[in-house]
């Protein structure tokens, strides 16, 4: 595998970039601000996305998709993150998706994946219990009743939840809450009886919601993969999403560190560009060098999910460790180089800082994924 | 010794005579902070006839003479007055940009008759002031500043825009530093102006931060004349007066000496870690977690211990100088290491800005986090401290 | 308490200075290299510095002492740290003297303590087992024998070993390795049966020991403070020898600070002093910064030892974990900003890079004090 | 491809005549490294013949042209020829300065007459080079060198100081940048010589390093007679050449590609710690120092790609460029904070510097973590690697 674009994916890179930049502004963070409640992302443009392809990216051709990997998916994810770009693509195609793709029969991956791919169904994943990211820590449960079983639950934090039309849920039908054994995954329709939905903001702008399920009846053609045993699939899905979510970050650490440095090749104080201060200037050359990291690991990381890599958990946590430390140095030294006008709301350089932070929480922090490293390399 | 005796006593039978019920002890109605101006409304009474009695015997600030509003206390006494205030659990609550930075300005610059028509006001809450240092092109280059002052008659003609300027928008004056000689060395052409903020032509517009609504101001200024009776020191001299109170104003954002601290309520960061982990009691099952926690309460022991060394030596006669950005410095950056480890440890409750399910603390902490990036570049950058400390404390060449 | 010096001890500073250097060379630390093995002490050194009291400074004056406090020993510890002097301050006067002060009865301290102060013993505490400063994992074992008991263990990192006719010994009457109950303490004649001892020299050309206990026989007289029962004894012990270590440690972070700046003063690259490169000239701001806390903070928690404060633990944590970083800062910023010249044998700056390691791990380093910090806070 | 295939034939063959039976496979008796020059004794017959072998066929350097001692090989053929080398697993044991530093620079700049007088000996291990920059007064400004060369007939005399000349004691000739125009701008009056070492009048002196004896020396040139036709490119344009050369030592430094990798039988971080908790399977107990760990092994994997990244754009035709001073950079500071690292896992052990008792590792890995510090100063320090990338990777203005 190389750590370079191909030519065809530095053509898919160049489209979307242009889409990115044509489509997209800022200033709709800053808008989307003003009506908190509706948590709803903006399915026109979505429609556009799914148009050009990339919802299908990463899925097998026979259920709709293009057959590509997260190599190609990553550049889409790159330049997405690097405008911070509020889609489903994290939401829908790569934790729904995964795990529709890695757990589902054929009949589930045949009713379920053309929908991702062509923009008709929209899918959230419901996965996190508490304020942290604990895999293991699972209380919503997934009970027998007659003629199949029933879902009681709490989940926080599901991006995208308001909008999406199907609910990937993790639940538990035995044990306790942290034992890795008795996760189970179910497909919940998001009108279905029971289900309550209460939207929120995130600090990026990011729709969330809560989700209440309450005696949500189940049917057993709903159960993603064996009854009990989800771990290792979910093991795949979290560390595909970590590194998929790793690209968006490189997006925007990338677009911080140009953003910044440009600042220091234009602003002027004492009579000469600040840049020109080694104070700030080797402290920009330390950032530039943490960027360049960030970018290899990322692709690295994308391509060790295409290989099928033995070593994809200690590759992705130490891509999501990196590229968290570094989007929060870049947001950092964004603002503080900025100066003044970098903590005001105008500026863009707050909202990459803003994003840094819901990135960092979202899949686990540095010190989840260091633990996760060191776990996963046996010590 | 036994004239500060005397004092006390006097201290203490004056509170006692004249500070109402409710303003003493440990439920009592006072504000943490009066900031005073023609805008303040006082609903409770009682606060109201405290603050007015203070007033007549000048003890808001009871150092300042007593031509000028203050109390004319030495500062042995000042001290045993607020010994004595604490020791009833009662303080004067008015504090404003005035009484911190102004007032000690004025009483080293000003003229006799500038004296006599400002600081009384300050000292009695009358006039709230605010700041206008800062400008769009000149933050941490400060004397590189461009508002310009243009002598007309016995006024000068005010031009120009000033950011950064705090509580603006419900300030009565302000104190400005304006360009008088465009051809001079920068240091060398900067006067320093008091205006009234209902002079024509003056607008404030008030700033919106990362973190949501501010107290901070932009400030606009159109023709506006101002008399030349309100320059303080000589013309082109508003440096040296500028200098001086920059030093007060990092002195009162490293919490330094004189400022009230302000009553925290929120959970400590082990309350947060603790509720995160839903680990009641014990050690915190997340030993990173715990460990950040650790350093966290270290560095702020020896923080403390270093106010402490500063404040012993000025109490012994050293004053603080240059240390004072140290404070800043640290300081700043400690509370924003502080306030980022709770917000991580917040998780997805920090993440949520608007939204109805999530912990009661979070929206509040979340926008102070979000505020604390600006703790390292308003009143002077951390690069600007830096600057300070090198060449004036280190001494290394320029 | 308060953080300044009184006029006694600006004296107390003043003389010891003078007596620093005009007694004391650096030069003498790569002289020890040459006689590797003597592993001994310049006892003619420690002489004169017991006649100017040192050694006396903070013991009762019925037992030869002077009646000062840790205030009045710190000054003198950091003072002979400054240039980085070798003395049995810590072993003999710190650590043995206050396990005998604190744990030893009337007879006992009769006896040991005036040798302390008057110099006419030698003593060294012998406490560590592994390569890690773990207070509890003591193997050593006291067993009870006719008419006494006999000692057997393995002792490393007995500074000071090899000139030492006393020894304080840590060891277990009772329990496993890593119990707080169980922990004995005796003393030992280094000449008595069964003790042998080997020499080695430390990075700071301190001398060290290893010392074997082969069926050491010890007398009921010689057992400090009641069997079994030494834990409390020894968190106060090793708590002042922290706190006593990092006095000597500021002194060194003090020198190396200096050394630099002045350096940064003097040295010219590119037509400039190395001092006018904001680079070096913000690196050298924030390193000050370090110094000053923690200079605040040794002031304190001496003081803490003299008012018998309830929150030693924590103190003396805090204390060591600043001064170790501060101290590794400092040696390191020390010979990077020194460039080619700092990493020679010839310049001193790298004895204090070195000291900064051999301080670091005595009595545990920044992350055992942190750890202990927490326990200390209950959390 | 079918030329290539034609030549991993040939080359395959050639090896099976040439390489002896105790140079190849997993026991070979081959040294890493053979540093080459006068004072080399090869003990071992076959590790002699192996290399006479090699040195006849040109495939020391196998990409060099065939007229100056190489193998002429295109970087195709080379590439075989070590997959090649690789399966039998045997190796080209030379390697010095002269191959990576010198030669390239020679092949770039020297004349003909040059490149055939010194190439082959360097190709052949017959010369072994060192390297003369850096002056006590000249370090990270390298330019502002004074050991001066003045022209005296078909001469130049050499008068200086030269110091971090590594293995100039055992060393056969020295590359050298000297002052020949004194009054030209600092750049503009440098050239690049090559001095035999046992011309009159030269010095080399070891340094000793806070980690002990090392390889480095103090070179003096009093009044040395050099003939001019020892100078490499123009009079006064040395620094062209010094700093394509630079580029090369960086590059090295980095362990960028050329380099053999060391084989290291030390244990690693993790085997260390766990001897140290006694903790010899299962989680670590010191969570603080699993996470340290596990942060250095990230650590090495970020870099890793970040190096293969930077190989394969190498491969696709582009080049490295000033990308290498970040490599430099990193990896000298990720080598650091490892070697501190284990040092400090070392704990006790790590302490000692002379003594018995100890583990048998501790003495050489103290040594070793002593002498890392020299990594971020020597071969331009760490600031110095920032100026570069900021200037010429970043275009930040000076």
């Amino acid at each position: 595998m190389t750590l370079i674009l191909s030519e065809e994916q530095e053509l898919l890179k160049d489209s979307a970039k242009s889409f990115v930049d044509d489509q997209w502004q800022l200033n709709q963070l800053r808008a989307n601000r003003a009506s908190p409640k509706t948590g709803t992302i903006d399915t026109g443009l979505w429609q556009q996305m799914v148009e050009l392809g990339w919802a299908a990216i990463p899925f097998p051709e026979e259920f709709g998709g293009l057959g590509l990997g997260y190599a190609e998916l990553g550049i889409v994810m790159e330049e997405s993150g690097r405008k911070l770009l509020i889609s489903p693509l994290l939401s829908s195609v790569v934790l729904s998706g995964s795990t529709i793709e890695l757990a589902g029969n054929n009949d589930q991956k045949a009713e379920h994946l053309p929908k991702i791919c062509d923009g008709s169904g929209l899918y959230a994943m419901a996965y996190q219990e508490t304020s942290r990211h604990e895999p293991e820590n699972v209380h919503a449960a997934l009970t027998k009743s007659e003629g199949g079983y029933q879902l009681n639950g709490h989940k926080q934090l599901v991006i995208n939840g308001g909008s999406a039309n199907h609910l990937v849920v993790v639940c538990r039908s035995s044990g306790d809450a942290g034992d890795r054994d008795g996760l189970s995954l179910v497909l919940v329709d998001s009108k279905a009886a029971g289900v309550s939905i209460a939207n929120n903001l995130l600090l990026d702008s990011t729709p969330s919601a809560n989700i209440t399920f309450r005696d949500v009846t189940i049917s057993p053609e709903d159960i993603l993969g064996e009854i009990g045993n989800a771990a290792e699939v979910l093991d795949e899905v979290y560390a595909r999403a970590a590194i998929a979510l790793s690209a968006d970050m490189l997006g925007g650490i990338q677009s911080a560190f140009d953003m910044t440095l440009e600042y220091l090749k234009v602003r002027e104080q004492f009579g000469a560009k600040i840049g020109t201060f080694q104070g700030l200037k080797h402290r920009a050359g330390r950032w530039f060098c943490e960027v360049e990291l960030s970018r290899a690991i990322v692709l690295k990381a994308l391509r060790s999910i295409d290989s099928g890599s033995g070593d994809l958990a200690r590759v992705s946590s130490a891509c999501k460790a990196r590229c968290t430390a570094t989007y929060q140095l870049s947001g950092k030294e964004g603002i503080q180089m900025h100066g003044g006008i970098g903590v005001t709301d105008e500026h863009d350089i707050g909202l990459y800082f803003k994003r840094a932070r819901v990135t960092e929480i979202l899949l686990g922090d540095a010190s989840f994924h260091t633990d996760q490293f060191a776990t996963a390399s046996n010590y | 010794m036994s004239d500060l005796e005397t004092f006390r006593q006097e201290a203490r039978s004056w509170l006692k005579e004249n500070c109402p019920a409710s303003c003493q002890g440990d439920d009592n109605i006072l504000p943490d902070i009066l900031w005073g101006g023609r805008r303040q409304k006082i609903d409770e009474p009682d606060v109201q006839l405290w603050m007015d009695r203070l007033v007549a015997q000048g003890w808001t600030i009871p150092g300042w003479p007593k031509e000028y509003g203050g109390g004319g206390l030495s500062a042995e006494e000042s001290k045993v007055l607020a010994e004595e205030m604490s020791a009833i659990k009662t303080h004067s609550p008015l504090y404003s940009f005035g009484i911190s930075m102004l007032g000690p300005a004025l009483l080293e610059y000003a003229t006799e008759e500038q004296k006599r028509e400002h600081l009384p006001k300050i000292a009695s809450g009358e006039i709230r002031w605010c700041q206008g240092y800062s400008e769009p092109s000149s933050g941490s280059d400060l004397a590189s500043l461009q508002c310009k002052a243009v002598k007309d008659g016995d006024d000068y003609v005010v031009t120009g825009q000033k950011v950064w300027t705090s509580t603006a928008d419900v300030s009565d004056w302000i104190f400005c530093l304006v360009r008088t000689d465009p051809d001079a060395p920068k240091h060398e052409g900067i006067s320093f102006l008091l205006i009234d903020m209902e002079s024509e032509g003056v607008t404030a517009r008030p700033i919106v931060l990362l973190s949501g609504a501010s107290p901070f101001c932009e400030t606009f200024f159109d023709g506006v004349r101002v008399p030349v009776a309100n320059r303080i020191f000589e013309e082109n001299k508003g440096w040296s007066v500028a200098k001086a109170l920059l030093l007060h104003e990092r002195t009162m954002l490293a919490g330094g000496p004189g400022r009230a601290p302000v009553s925290d309520e929120r959970r400590t960061l082990l309350e947060v870690a603790r509720d995160s982990m839903n680990a009641p009691t014990g050690p915190l099952p997340d030993k990173a977690v715990r460990a950040e926690i650790a350093q966290t309460e270290m560095d702020q022991m020896c923080y403390a211990a270093t106010l402490q060394k500063v404040q012993d030596a000025a109490k012994a006669g050293k004053g603080m100088g240059p240390e004072g950005s140290m404070f800043k410095l640290y300081l700043s950056e400690l509370g924003q290491r502080s306030a980022d480890l709770r917000q991580r440890l917040n998780g997805a409750d920090g993440l949520i800005w608007e939204g109805d399910e999530f912990h009661p603390e979070a929206k509040e902490t979340t926008r102070e986090w979000l505020y604390s990036r600006a703790s390292t570049i308003l009143g002077g950058t951390s690069e600007i401290q830096l600057n300070i400390i090198t060449k004036r404390v280190l001494g290394l060449p320029e």
